[in-house]
């Protein structure tokens, strides 16, 4: 059985958001008896940007609501995206009067909860829109798919739309640009163990005490191979190879990246992978322009992490990456 | 169906959903993401207590109650799919439709929201074979049962289970068994 | 065997550490062929803020080098104090003129390492100062022992003087303060597993599936008492008495908490537990003016976590805490 | 001891920590953070290296690279500990003191540096014995297991072994551990 620090498995992401929100009074509240995180941040009479999701993916997304970023954040049951009553209400705290832009990942309950809040919103005028994050390769994309799904990726999401609205960018303008950034964003990960939803006694899966998976998702979903635990060289070279593969070949070679704890990995594996991922970044002649690197968007208390790269094909958003915001987590 | 039935219906689905949670998110273990067996123990925890405290006199009435609780407490894909099924199914009682053409349109709503198709290993398997049978008059514990049964060879195509691709395949889909409970639940509701 | 992320483990630190200043060139730099971060902010004649210490505590230390806390960090073997030529070479690349303030934590051999340095340092004509951090109350103050560890609290230190050296605050006005927090400032932590080093094949201790110990160090040190595991609750209710007991009674009930997840705690589990530390100060009649969650002071993988309490006794405390830096992970 | 046979000393002392690093880490691990092989195997690879490479011709000058390099390459406890002793006896023999007294003032550093005392259970037990009988000529292997071995029941009072406190008894101290070895190449190097 895997440890974990609660009190009831039933209560744990409605402790958790109150616990987030008593340490952070300054920059978040709680909607009352929701999951919505909103930030205190004076309205300014610009488009509100939102986002959410299942929890377990902290500090995704709350963490990341705050002026500069996110409007508000709806967190849902473990895993279990939130539904569409918690999303309209996120959409009608957070509207500033020039409407509402959803991030949305790739998941058939995210897709299908935020699509009948956006209807609901609509019916009570408000302008929405919105983008679906599917920056996850290790998923192939196909008719007979759900296809790509939503994980790390979406953190950049946030940075760069979050930058576009407080700049005061209308809802088409932030459309366009999320249509420019999504096509050139791709993610993939590997997981050193399974992970267990609080309250279950089983993990997702199972690896061996000397085993890796590529491909996972950040649900415990299990990934495209399975294999012998390998040197940080070994798995960055398998997966960069797996992410160039995926963009067409082009003359810009600049680059933002994020090494991604998926949750139980220290930062100092994950700086030594991305030691090697700026190592063989350049032996490949691409320049990387900007790094994040920590936990950003996990699952639960799985090892493991993920690789981001996103192809710097506009200006702006590497200004927008390097702006500053005022969030806990960012 | 009526609103006597109706409530009872809803009480052995909910007692069903309690005793096999475990069992559900079983199923959603190895093609899912461990979480159905949660999410439709709270969500029929909150149709029954509804029923309790606002005590509904038509079947009209049971119908909204579900639509909301199921939309407002699931969550996840099964929330928003089985929220449009009886709402689909509200609006065609309110249409005066007999119980045939209602499930045929909560099956309709699923397949309006979900884009699912037959054979894709997902609730949409058995809603489709047990709205043919109830048109039928044929409905039957067996057919459910088979229904359920004939998603396990398949290779998913929606839903989460459909990142697993070949894997899925020898898997019952969780959705499909949390169905055949609403739909075993149904015959016995209207049997007592 | 526990899994990692690594290429060598010979390597460990030297490639961590070329990851972080790849990853975040526009605030740090390394010293080359040192263990030493630097901070690439502009010198303005201030009094320098250095710390140090083994590795595998990332964020710690080199995370927190940046405008308003650090001037350089020096990293050492994993959980090894570095050596006093790596401290000096930081004291000497540190110093604007006005001195060079160290925090040492309290263990022999960062006592011994720091001070042979500080000798050497002052031999070549610089001024230094320091401060030894001993906020960690499982272990026994006694005639007969180390003395209490320096644990998490060491990052308010930073924090605090890292802002009053940005204030232009005197060297001695420094160590004055120093003086006044360290006995405001007590930490004690819980873990739900041991902590393998990188290259070794067995943890530093182990629990069984349902154990917990209170009171470990961030070495592997072994603590207090071993228990069943509890509920957030209770873990909360054990360590706050433990923490309060430690304090005089005294009119001034305003105070700053960090918990500080060990490196494989989800924050998701932190936050639960920060909810508990919220009401239960609260239930004490204890005010929380300001609160810190997250990792900061970890050890490696470790499952676990450690509150710590600071009595705002000085104004200044809480306006050094709040006020922005500019670093990698504060 | 002279120069050839300093070296011969250094070089048996290095292969010994290198046979032994993973139990000296052993040892680290109950009463310690498993560090104390690893930090002697990097310090007396350094040390044997820069013998190598600048080939020291005097005893001094041999001290004097020990001192160096185990100051700057070990770290922890151990490494100012050790890099104190022989940072002593390198003056010592400056001062044109004899063997003896050599050791001695190796001994006295390590005390000032880490303010332990006999019976504290760390290194300075194994070196206090081992003087004391060089002092008086009776110096052997026995000898040197017998203090190392005599750590072993003691409660710990200083270094990060105080820590566990009680529990520190019943395990032989790292250092001490460590310490016997140079001294049992010591002896072998005399001997060659
Ligand atoms: N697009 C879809 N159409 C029909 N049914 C679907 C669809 N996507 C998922 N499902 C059903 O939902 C079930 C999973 O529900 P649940 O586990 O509660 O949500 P989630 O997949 O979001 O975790 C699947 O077993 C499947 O029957
Ligand atoms: N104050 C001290 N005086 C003498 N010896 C000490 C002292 N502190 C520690 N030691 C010795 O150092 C050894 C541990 O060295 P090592 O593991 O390399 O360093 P660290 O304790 O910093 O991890 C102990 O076993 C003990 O013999
Ligand atoms: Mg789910
Ligand atoms: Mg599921
Ligand atoms: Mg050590
Ligand atoms: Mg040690």
């Amino acid at each position: 059985m895997i440890k974990k620090i609660l009190n009831n498995p039933d209560y744990i992401v409605d402790e958790m958001i109150d616990g987030m929100v008593l340490s952070h009074p300054e920059l978040i509240k709680r909607v009352p008896e929701t999951g919505i995180i909103q930030r205190t941040y004076d309205k300014k009479g610009k488009v509100a940007i939102v986002s959410g999701g299942g929890s377990g993916h902290e500090p995704a997304h709350a963490g990341f609501v705050g002026a500069g970023m996110l409007s508000a954040a709806v967190c849902g049951a473990v895993f279990t995206s939130p539904t569409p009553d918690q999303i309209l209400e996120a959409i009608k705290v957070a509207d500033e009067g020039k409407g509402v832009f959803l991030v949305i990942k790739n998941y058939s309950g995210d897709i299908m909860n935020f699509e009948m809040a956006q209807e609901l919103a609509e019916m009570e005028g408000i302008k929405v829109d919105s983008i679906v994050v599917d920056d996850d390769i290790a998923v192939e994309d196909s008719l007979y798919t759900q296809g790509k799904r939503g994980v790390a990726g979406t953190i950049f999401v946030h940075k760069i739309l979050g930058y576009a609205a407080e700049k005061g960018q209308s809802i088409e303008e932030i459309k366009e640009l999320a249509e420019n950034l999504i096509p050139n964003m791709k993610t993939v990960g590997l997981a050193l163990t399974g992970v267990t939803t609080p309250g279950s006694s089983k993990p997702s899966f199972a690896l061996a005490d000397d085993e890796i998976e590529y491909g996972v998702g950040i649900h415990g979903e299990p990934g495209y191979r399975r294999e012998k635990l390998q040197t940080s060289k070994d798995l960055v070279d398998e997966l960069l190879k797996k992410l160039l593969e995926e963009f067409e070949a082009n003359s810009n070679n600049r680059f933002a990246i994020i090494v991604n704890g998926l949750g139980g990995t220290p930062l100092m594996e994950q700086y030594v992978f991305a030691n090697d991922v700026h190592k063989q970044m350049k032996d490949n002649k691409l320049e990387i322009k900007f790094s994040k690197v920590g936990i950003l968007m996990t699952s639960l208390e799985m090892q493991g992490l993920s690789l981001t790269l996103l192809r710097l094909e506009d200006d702006f958003f590497l200004e927008a990456l390097k702006a500053t915001v005022d969030t806990i987590n960012w | 169906m009526n609103i006597e039935m109706g409530i009872r219906w809803m009480e052995l689905f909910n007692e069903e959903i309690q005793n096999e949670k475990d069992y559900l998110t079983q199923l959603d273990t190895p093609i899912g993401d461990s979480d159905h067996g949660n999410n439709m123990s709270r969500g029929m925890a909150h149709v029954v207590k509804a029923i309790e405290e606002q005590k509904p006199e038509t079947l009209n009435e049971l119908l909204k109650l579900i639509t909301t609780n199921l939309l407002s407490k699931v969550g996840g894909a099964s929330g928003p799919l089985y929220g449009s099924a009886f709402m689909g199914m509200m609006k065609a009682e309110t249409a005066g439709e007999e119980w045939a053409k209602i499930l045929k349109t909560g099956l309709e709503n699923i397949q309006m929201r979900g884009k699912a198709e037959q054979g894709d290993k997902t609730m949409v398997d058995v809603w489709i074979a047990v709205v043919e049978a109830v048109e039928n008059g044929e409905l039957t514990h067996e057919l459910i049962d088979e229904a359920v049964e004939a998603t396990k060879p398949l290779k998913a195509k929606k839903g989460r289970a459909s990142y697993v691709g070949d894997r899925s395949i020898g898997h019952i889909d969780p959705g499909a068994y949390s169905s055949g409970l609403l739909f075993h639940t149904m015959l016995r509701a209207e049997a007592q």
